[in-house]
């Protein structure tokens, strides 16, 4: 379809459903919130494509918020002047926090593809729901796969002290890591400021032997890790997280360098799934960029929100407030595979949380391949 | 060892900052102001060369003279637009001026390149340098870097002393009616300073993104900042100032981060530029400017 | 042909009228003088003619050429010289510095270094210290030093504003003999003083300014002898 | 007693010798010159006097109180105001605030007074505008006291330098060369002008001025310097006719 | 001649009193609006930030428009009083404290604690000149926002345990309560700004700046701004001018912050919010409205804050746009050519001779 922002009327259609989208588009995060923004977009048009929900086309909008707390307020509230019915959003996890206690006291759905913090939970009445994991599980399921396959003895840890996310996991990780007897001997933060070099971190690394670099990172910094610890002749393993995917996608970035890196990703865009496959494909032809897991994420959140609508019944004409009661009870019913769904599929609980199993992927030839 | 392996870092960073207070001490000092728009040519800079590298295979060589040529035209043009109607008004009318085309220029980047973050390919052909029996790693790009620092350093203050255009910048920094008086073009005067200071822009970008890798619309900004303090660290106005605050201002940010705190090595970067602005005001090489009363 | 003409000159501050349409000419070789109270728009008529500020109205013409639009550095590229008001010396650079700047439209290194001993000779002072900055010399020095570094662009028409400004009455005799020197050497002078008797004493002719309009012209010895004259600008 | 003593003064920038041995004494009352060559350090020894410059030696006595080593506002307080070669208003305010900028420390309220205007505020301010009104008329810059500092003509603006520096009711005035740009006939009414204000304020003033008529016309004694250093002391008349002083200084 | 005028008092009176009408006005209209459900919900999310970025606007433009030093470090000050404020809130909202008397100790705490900091920086900072002190006040801004984001507290029954290394060194019992959790700020902190507060707040901002640079102080200030060297020789004692506008201008920032911390449930130092960038967009507001004028501030902040949101249906662009109308502004305002412009075809000139008269006076 065309440009989800154009052609926007605030004049209400009362016979659809209205999907609102934030996150970052423009600032240095801006690729987030647009990989957000397409995946949702892809959804929506395959679902109306299909003859909607309920036979009822969908009507999706997405505003960015430069992931800025006070912008994604003003964002949610342009939303909701246009009639906004449920939320895909928000992107980062500082601006999910603001909005939640907006959409807590509006009593609006929202489901957010990739604000991972148990923060933005918690800050609901029940009517908040993420996609992704909670950066604890993930920081407390990479301790255990680390510790189960030792996979090392001495790990370096590498992490965004600035970035919620990153020392979210960061923080759950060590507490694992230290219970399954793993020696952490080096971990050293950087912050948003400062995260282009590297040398300094990973010479403390090296210096104390670390031989598995854990990197709770995004995959851009990781980009510029790998390749310093190339130019210093640094060889240690390399384990991420879900935001290390994306690392293979980065343009011109020399792919042999992440060579047997390991993470531990609920996407992988060249899984050999259909679904994920055709997904790449309309991403690629359409935005002329390899989907990450924000995308598929968020892919996955309009997916839900088409199965609770299905599961609830409700209809285009509810009021937004009606339509959160409806679909917050109707959320812990579905379950769906979606592109993140693992082999156990998605399903979600009270609180919001979801359940999906990581998979644990490495990189060999410049590809994904399962452990 | 790691101590001197996190000297050779600092050293490598700080040469890449003093190359771009370079280019800000040399705007700064004679057309007295401060142009924020500084880093965000240096991105320009970056991704003309990612660019033609990239999309049209062009060699290493040519995209920089390219790129140094694209930044050059762009500082003339900015300055033609955006500063230069406001010769006349309060220097901090052409401060937000700036600011406005920095943010301008990294929007436009957005638009024409998208938000990902491109890996850059070093330019830098020269092979590094192991020490120690393989534990002391100095790259290319850090030899490239010290060296162009020094040499650009060399010519700009030759250019400056010697050239007739350099003695006409020099009047003009310090009174432009006076120095029309001397029969000097302001405008051609300060149209040449962007030009010089944008050129060299290009060449601190390449040699920036080869370094720490990696591209994107904000590449400039935070750089931008820190090489500002670089200058005024150095005395700001000063060139030979500008080289020596930009590598100790690389040193200290780099042994900070090793030895106290990595989440506070701006913090502490920005605490020794305090302190060396309290014990000397006009910072480390700046000129003590007397007020005759 | 006069040297410089100006014509139904108009100059505003804004909307402020500093100039209210004068008119005057300087012949090759003469001296000049322009009195007037303070405020009379004496700076700003010479400001104006260098090109520092841009007449609203009427012309300027300097050898035949209108140089009214014409940007200042080139005005001074073709052979005009100002000593400015408040003397605007180049504060940070020595006073060499500040004297070779004043030759900056020149090429031959040979005369400029003759030029530069011309100037060391007329304010032996300057010599002395050549290697202080300007801006801390103090104001009779700076004043000389606005004198020097004018002549080191060797000019063919010379406008002065206050140049015995701040200085000893030793001084003051002195700076007149230059401007003489000058003079017979060739370069048209244009002067504007508050010492008018000392101005009118040298000049050839003489332009009486008012709240900015031309109030009397004439021969300078005659408007010596002027009554009025005497009574508002020579104090007697 | 002599209002101000200053004995064996000087000052060097690097190698040069400015200012050296400099002494004078000027009694209450008296209209004092100081004359000398061009940087003959007359300026510099006005610096000194003021605390912007701290001389290597020599002592600064003002009504008996030493005042070497002090800071300027310190000075201000004691007892000395100036007016600059180099004319210094606050030019982006009216001539009125000018002058109430002078009168800072002879009618003080508190910040908070200011802001939450307390009756104190009305009361200090109404004394304030009188009394620089009043300043104004001396100058006849009264009509005017509405005008930005920066567009009076350049006469005027010495004259409201004069003023603002009366405002801070000083014992001593110090004037550097306040007729310079000024035509014959301006400086004739400067001359009245300085009589004037001594008369009525009851004001010490000490002068540079290369001006010879206003120096003969009402300076009282001269000191003049040469090279940093005194070269006549003494009566205004004695001082002009020294061979030396008109050697170095006079001319003819 | 352009006059200063003896009716001074009567001009600065008079554009006071329009300021204060003004913000009166908007304050009026805005309620009747909201209350007939006329206003939007994006204008009513916007309404508590306006007035954030009018207080702070104001603040800065004493220091920089009356006391002529530049800062780019307003944004630490803010960042101060919003974090001291949403400590205090957060730690008193368990003790069942009345919640308008809670908000008002945060608004002075938050106030109080930036004039502190305000004053501790401005005493080394003021002796540098231009843009020294510029450089300066953002090292400072940088410094406040990356020591805060280092910063642990925490709050269980055996008292307050800080740290600055990481949330797992408080050591803090199993009833804690993570108050400061890094770079996770403040999370949870109580929604009272309003834009009642808001306009209040800006009101008594404005009360004491107008109030402060009519007055002997504002005239010291200014004489600072304007000539040193003859400052110093009337006997007016710089440091302590300069400090007390700085301090006082800090403070308002620091009201500002409070503001800030209590509108969104959340609060963190983001280069965003408390980095530079904001220190330099406050200038902007102030460069823009006019330096010394407390009501372009305002305006001008407000204009440039709903700006971008204005511009939303431009999508991406809109930043770009934004940018490009930044620079045209600024060329409008101050290039010499549109000024010349402006004059001719200023309202004042085209209604004539009347306008005019007036002016002369
Ligand atoms: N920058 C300015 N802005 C506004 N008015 C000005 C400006 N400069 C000069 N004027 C006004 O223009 C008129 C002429 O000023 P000008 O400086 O040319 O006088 P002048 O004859 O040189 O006087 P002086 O003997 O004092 O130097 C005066 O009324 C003055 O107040
Ligand atoms: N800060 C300084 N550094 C170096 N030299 C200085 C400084 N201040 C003054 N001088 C020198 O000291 C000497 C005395 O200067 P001063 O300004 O006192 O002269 P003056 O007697 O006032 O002369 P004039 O009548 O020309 O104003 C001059 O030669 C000047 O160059
Ligand atoms: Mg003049
Ligand atoms: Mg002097």
């Amino acid at each position: 379809g065309c440009g989800s922002n154009s052609g926007s009327s605030s004049k209400k259609d009362a016979d659809k459903y209205y999907i609102g989208g934030i996150g970052p588009t423009t600032g240095a995060t801006a690729i987030y919130g647009t990989a957000v923004k397409n995946g949702a977009q892809i959804a929506v048009d395959e679902i109306n494509a299909a003859g909607g929900i309920n036979g009822k086309q969908i009507e999706y909008r997405f505003e960015d918020d430069q992931n800025d707390a006070e912008k994604s307020v003003n964002a949610y509230n342009t939303l909701k002047d246009w009639g906004m019915q449920m939320l895909v959003g928000t992107t980062t996890t500082a601006p999910c926090i603001a909005v939640a206690g907006k959409t807590a006291s509006d009593n609006m759905f929202q489901i957010t593809p990739s604000a991972s913090a148990p923060d933005v939970l918690s800050s609901g009445n029940g009517n908040i729901f993420q996609v992704c994991f909670t950066d604890p599980n993930q920081g407390i399921a990479s301790a255990q796969y680390i510790a189960e396959n030792k996979l090392a003895k001495k790990i370096g840890i590498i992490y965004d002290s600035s970035d919620v996310y990153s020392s979210g996991i960061e923080e759950k990780f060590e507490a694992e890591a230290k219970d399954k007897g793993l020696q952490i001997v080096s971990k050293a933060a950087f912050t948003a400021d400062s995260k282009t070099d590297f040398g300094t971190q990973l010479q403390k690394a090296k210096d104390a032997g670390a031989d598995l670099l854990f990197l709770p990172i995004y995959y851009q910094e990781a980009s510029i890790i790998l390749k310093q610890a190339d130019t210093m002749g640094y060889k240690p393993k390399f384990f991420g997280v879900d935001g290390m995917d994306g690392i293979l996608t980065v343009e011109n970035f020399d792919t042999k360098l992440a060579e047997d890196v390991m993470l531990l990703t609920p996407f992988a865009a060249d899984a050999k799934d259909k679904a994920v496959q055709n997904f790449v494909k309309t991403y690629k032809e359409k935005y002329k960029d390899t989907p990450n897991q924000f995308a598929a994420d968020s892919y996955d959140a309009v997916y839900a929100l088409k199965a609770a609508i299905e599961e609830s019944k409700a209809t285009t004409d509810m009021s937004a407030s009606d339509m959160c009661d409806a679909l917050k009870g109707a959320m812990t019913k579905i379950k769906m595979q979606g592109l993140t769904g693992g082999k156990d599929g998605l399903t979600w609980n009270e609180s919001g949380e979801v359940t999906k199993s990581p998979k644990a992927v490495i990189i060999k030839n410049g590809a994904y391949k399962a452990m | 060892m790691s101590f001197i392996s996190y000297l050779i870092n600092g050293i490598s960073l700080g040469s890449i900052y003093a190359i771009i207070a370079l280019g800000y001490t040399m705007v700064y000092g004679i057309a007295k102001m401060l142009n924020f728009a500084h880093g965000d040519v240096i991105m320009i800079g970056c991704y003309i060369v990612f660019v033609l590298m990239g999309s049209f295979h062009l060699n290493s060589t040519v995209s920089i003279i390219a790129a140094v040529i694209g930044c050059t035209l762009l500082g003339v043009v900015i300055e033609k637009i955006a500063y230069k109607p406001l010769r006349k008004a309060s220097p901090l009318a052409v401060l937000i001026t700036a600011i406005g085309v920095s943010y301008f220029l990294q929007n436009l980047a957005l638009i024409l390149f998208g938000a990902d973050t491109k890996s850059f390919t070093s330019v830098v052909h020269i092979p590094s340098i192991k020490l120690a029996g393989g534990d002391l790693t100095i790259s290319g790009v850090t030899i490239a870097t010290v060296i162009s620092c020094i040499v650009i350093m060399a010519a700009l203050m030759i250019f400056i002393k010697k050239s007739k255009s350099g003695q006409a910048m020099l009047a003009v920094s310090e009174d432009k009616d006076a120095a029309q008086l001397m029969g000097v073009n302001v405008n051609k005067t300060i149209s040449l300073t962007f030009a010089i200071g944008s050129g060299l822009a290009a060449i601190a970008g390449v040699l920036l993104c080869s370094a720490y890798p990696t591209l994107s619309p904000y590449t400039g900004a935070m750089p931008g900042i820190k090489a500002f303090t670089a200058a005024v660290f150095g005395g700001i106005g000063s060139i030979p100032g500008a080289l020596i605050g930009g590598i100790l201002l690389g040193v200290i940010e780099i042994l900070g981060r090793a030895y106290i705190s990595s989440q506070l090595s701006d913090a502490i970067v920005f605490a020794v530029l305090i302190i060396v602005l309290l014990v000397k005001p006009t910072g480390l090489l700046g000129k003590q400017v007397q007020e005759k009363v | 042909m006069a040297m410089l003409e100006v014509k139904d000159l108009e100059v505003y501050y804004g909307m402020i009228q500093a100039i209210k349409g004068i008119s005057f000419e300087v012949n090759q070789g003469e001296v000049i003088a322009l009195i007037g109270a303070n405020g009379a728009g004496k700076t700003t008529t010479l400001q104006t003619i260098t090109g520092m500020l841009q007449a609203k109205k009427g012309h300027i013409l300097f050898e035949g050429q209108d140089i009214t639009k014409v940007p200042g550095h080139k005005i001074v590229t073709m052979g005009m010289a100002h000593v400015p008001e408040g003397r605007r010396v180049f504060a940070n650079l020595s006073v060499y510095e500040n004297l070779k700047l004043g030759a900056y439209t020149r090429k031959d290194k040979n005369e400029i270094a003759q030029s530069l001993e011309m100037v060391y000779e007329s304010f032996p002072r300057l010599k002395e210290r050549r290697n202080q900055s300007a801006g801390t010399l103090s104001g009779g020095e700076q004043q000389m030093l606005a004198m020097g570094r004018a002549l080191m662009s060797k000019p063919r028409i010379i406008l002065m504003d206050e140049p015995s400004m701040g200085l000893s009455p030793i001084f003051v005799d002195e700076i007149f003999k230059i401007i003489q020197q000058v003079s017979a050497a060739g370069t048209t002078v244009l002067l504007v003083e508050q010492n008018a008797k000392k101005a009118l004493a040298i000049a050839d002719r003489a332009y009486v300014l008012e709240t900015g309009k031309i109030a009397l012209s004439g021969d300078a010895k005659e408007l010596m002898n002027n009554e009025s004259i005497k009574k508002a600008y020579l104090g007697e | 007693m002599a209002l101000l003593e200053v004995k064996n003064l000087g000052i060097s920038f690097g190698g040069l010798r400015a200012v050296d041995r400099f002494e004078v004494e000027i009694k209450k009352g008296q209209l004092y010159g100081l004359i000398g060559p061009n940087g003959a350090g007359k300026t510099t020894v006005f610096n000194m006097l003021t605390g912007v410059y701290k001389p290597t030696d020599g002592i600064i006595k003002l009504d008996g109180e030493d005042l070497v080593g002090k800071k300027t506002i310190e000075i201000n307080k004691a007892g000395i105001a100036r007016t600059f070669q180099n004319i210094r208003l606050f030019s982006q305010q009216s001539v009125l605030d000018n002058v109430k900028i002078g009168l800072h420390n002879q009618y003080k309220y508190s910040a908070l007074t200011g802001i939450l205007r307390l009756p104190k505020y009305h009361k200090m301010e109404k004394e304030m505008n009188e009394k620089a009104m009043e300043l104004l008329k001396v100058f006849e810059l009264d009509g005017k006291a509405d005008f930005l500092a920066s567009n009076l003509p350049y006469g005027e603006q010495r004259k409201l330098e004069i003023a603002r520096a009366l405002a801070t009711n000083p014992k001593l005035l110090l004037l550097d060369e306040p007729a310079a740009g000024m035509n014959p006939n301006e400086t004739i009414e400067l001359m009245d002008t300085i009589r004037f204000v001594r008369d009525n304020f009851d004001m010490t003033v000490l002068l540079i001025e290369h001006d010879m008529k206003l120096v003969s016309g009402i300076c009282e004694e001269l000191t003049v310097l040469n090279f940093g250093q005194v070269l006549a002391q003494g009566k205004t008349k004695d001082v002009l006719n020294d061979p030396e002083v008109i050697k170095a200084y006079l001319g003819e | 001649m352009k006059k200063a005028n003896l009716k001074s008092m009567n001009k600065q009176t008079k554009s006071m009193l329009i300021t204060y009408a003004m913000v009166i006005a908007v304050f009026i209209i805005v309620e009747v609006m909201v209350s007939t459900g006329m206003m939007s919900s994006l204008m009513q999310g916007l309404l508590v930030p306006l007035c954030i970025y009018s207080i702070v606007a104001i603040g800065l433009n004493l220091c920089v428009g009356y006391l002529g030093e530049l800062s780019l470090g307003h944004a630490g000050f803010m960042c101060v009083g919003a974090f001291s404020s949403a400590v205090f809130s957060k730690c008193m909202m368990a003790t069942g404290m009345n919640e308008t008397l809670r908000f008002i100790l945060a608004i002075l705490i938050g106030t109080v604690v930036a004039a502190i900091f305000g004053w501790l920086i401005g005493i080394p900072v003021l002796r540098l000149r231009g843009d020294y002190l510029a450089i300066v006040t953002l090292a400072f801004g940088e410094i406040i926002k990356n020591v805060i984001n280092v910063m642990y507290l925490g709050k269980d029954s055996k008292g307050f345990h800080f740290s600055i290394k990481d949330s797992a060194s408080l050591n803090m019992e199993a009833d804690g309560q993570k108050i400061i959790d890094g770079a996770k700020g403040i999370v949870g902190t109580p929604n009272q700004s309003t834009f009642v507060v808001g306009i209040i707040i800006i009101l008594i901002s404005l009360f004491v700046c107008f109030n402060l640079v009519n007055s002997r102080t504002g005239r010291a200030i200014m004489a600072i701004r304007d000539n040193r060297i003859a400052a110093e020789s009337v006997g007016i004692n710089i440091t302590k001018y300069k400090l007390m506008a700085f301090t006082i201008s800090a403070a308002i920032a620091g009201a500002g912050g409070v503001l800030y911390a209590h509108n969104l449930s959340t609060l963190t130092a983001l280069p965003a919010n408390f980095g530079y960038n904001m220190s330099i967009m406050i200038l902007v507001f102030v460069v823009l409205g006019g330096m010394g004028s407390f009501r372009g501030s305002i305006i001008a902040a407000v204009l440039l804050t709903m700006l971008p949101e204005v511009l939303r249906g431009l999508a991406d662009y809109r930043m770009l746009i934004y940018a490009i109308v930044l620079i045209i502004m600024m060329l409008f305002n101050w290039a010499p050519k549109a000024i010349e412009w402006r004059e001719k075809y200023s309202i004042k000139r085209m209604f004539g001779k009347k306008a005019k008269a007036e002016e002369v006076q």
